[in-house]
């Protein structure tokens, strides 16, 4: 399955990417094997997750189609 | 109730005339509360020249839309705009406002308050300032846990 | 600090974006809150169609600055704008603004609520409402005693 | 001693006019005198004083040149 993947604010210039598309073979992958195939670094401990627009953490099962996101604390506006 | 997050400039009160020229029916509100916040051209010290507010399209506008559907079911409030600017922001530019229309004066400024306390603390926005020196850099938070830092707002 | 008792229809949006222009600093307030109060048309369950708003030159003015100072005084904020329309107004027109800038927002919200609380309750206007029925009558209110109330605002 | 003196809102309309002048013999007298010299009646219980633009009562003694102003109770803006 495929998955949308961005990155937003200080993450994205550590990246060196706004986005990203990775295609996962396993079932119910979670967003920790997405975080995996985007990098080769374990995920920094502050960094947050949302997927489809909404918060979770790395344990979250995935569907094809579905968006992850991951950035840094937000600051407010 | 209406959110928009916008690259544009920002003009508060336009946009709070003209949604109440579109949205409210007139004679019946009595009252509206607004905060416009400015981007100010200093922080913690040093001068800032100008500021680029990245955020999450979809998301951000998703997450200040549930604030102000709280607000509009916690107090007795009838109708709620947020205008946010994102990209890159100049001192004294408007950042943000926060309008609240209601016929309770003491329901449109706790609401108000409610929404721009969780804008300024916790939505989806990433702030990179730059310094009169050039030097860019973005702004840390150091709360890391959304969750806890929304049951903090909701009870001050 | 400027506080202005005018007969002249209100803008209050422009009445706030003058003053910001005129006699602040750019860059530096942060944030701006307001109250903007319209006139309803109705009041007590009767449809009111007009209302006469008489004042006493002079005094009025005079008592809403100390009202002004006092909030000056009381919170950490940089400026206060008070506009109110006397004589003749209709409903939905702009009746009272407050403006407050501040470098902390929960200042400008304390600062505005304790001088809009003030106008709506204790400064020297009276009301005369006009009703669809032609009725003329003068609004009555139950407190007789200028210092009461004040302390009861106070510790509000 | 001359003294200004102002009506407001229903007590105007009730006195049938906005303002008044009225000459005083007694050297320190009373806000109580003024009243007495614009109405034949008592004053109403709810009626407010105001000597230069500051609220007062009736037992305020007054000089040459005040502005005596009586109102009923404010309504708020």
């Amino acid at each position: 399955m495929e998955i949308d993947v961005k990155f937003f604010a200080s993450l994205r210039e550590r990246m060196g990417r706004t986005s990203d598309k990775v295609t996962l073979d396993q079932p119910a992958a979670t967003v920790a094997v997405v975080w995996a195939k985007v990098s080769s670094e374990p995920m920094p401990s502050n960094i947050l997750v949302a997927v489809n627009k909404e918060y979770t953490d790395l344990n979250q099962a995935l569907k094809g189609g579905d968006e992850v996101a991951f950035f840094p604390p937000v600051t407010g506006g | 109730m209406k959110v928009v997050v916008q690259t544009d400039k920002l003009d508060p009160y336009q946009a709070i005339t003209h949604h109440e020229t579109t949205e409210l029916e007139s004679g019946k509100h009595g009252g509206v509360v607004s905060f416009v916040g400015t981007m100010r051209d200093f922080n913690d010290g040093e001068d800032v020249t100008a500021m680029n507010l990245d955020y999450y399209p979809g998301m951000t506008e998703k997450h200040i839309e549930q604030v102000c559907q709280e607000a509009m079911e916690g107090w007795d409030v009838m109708d709620v705009l947020v205008v946010h600017r994102a990209g890159d922001v100049y001192p004294s530019d408007p950042i943000v406002l926060v309008a609240v229309w209601s016929a309770h004066r003491a329901a449109a400024f706790d609401a108000c308050r409610y929404v721009i306390n969780y804008l300024k603390e916790r939505a989806p926005f990433w702030k990179c300032e730059v310094t009169t020196e050039g030097k860019k850099h973005w702004v840390e938070h150091n709360s890391e846990d959304p969750g806890a830092a929304k049951s903090r707002l909701k009870s001050a």
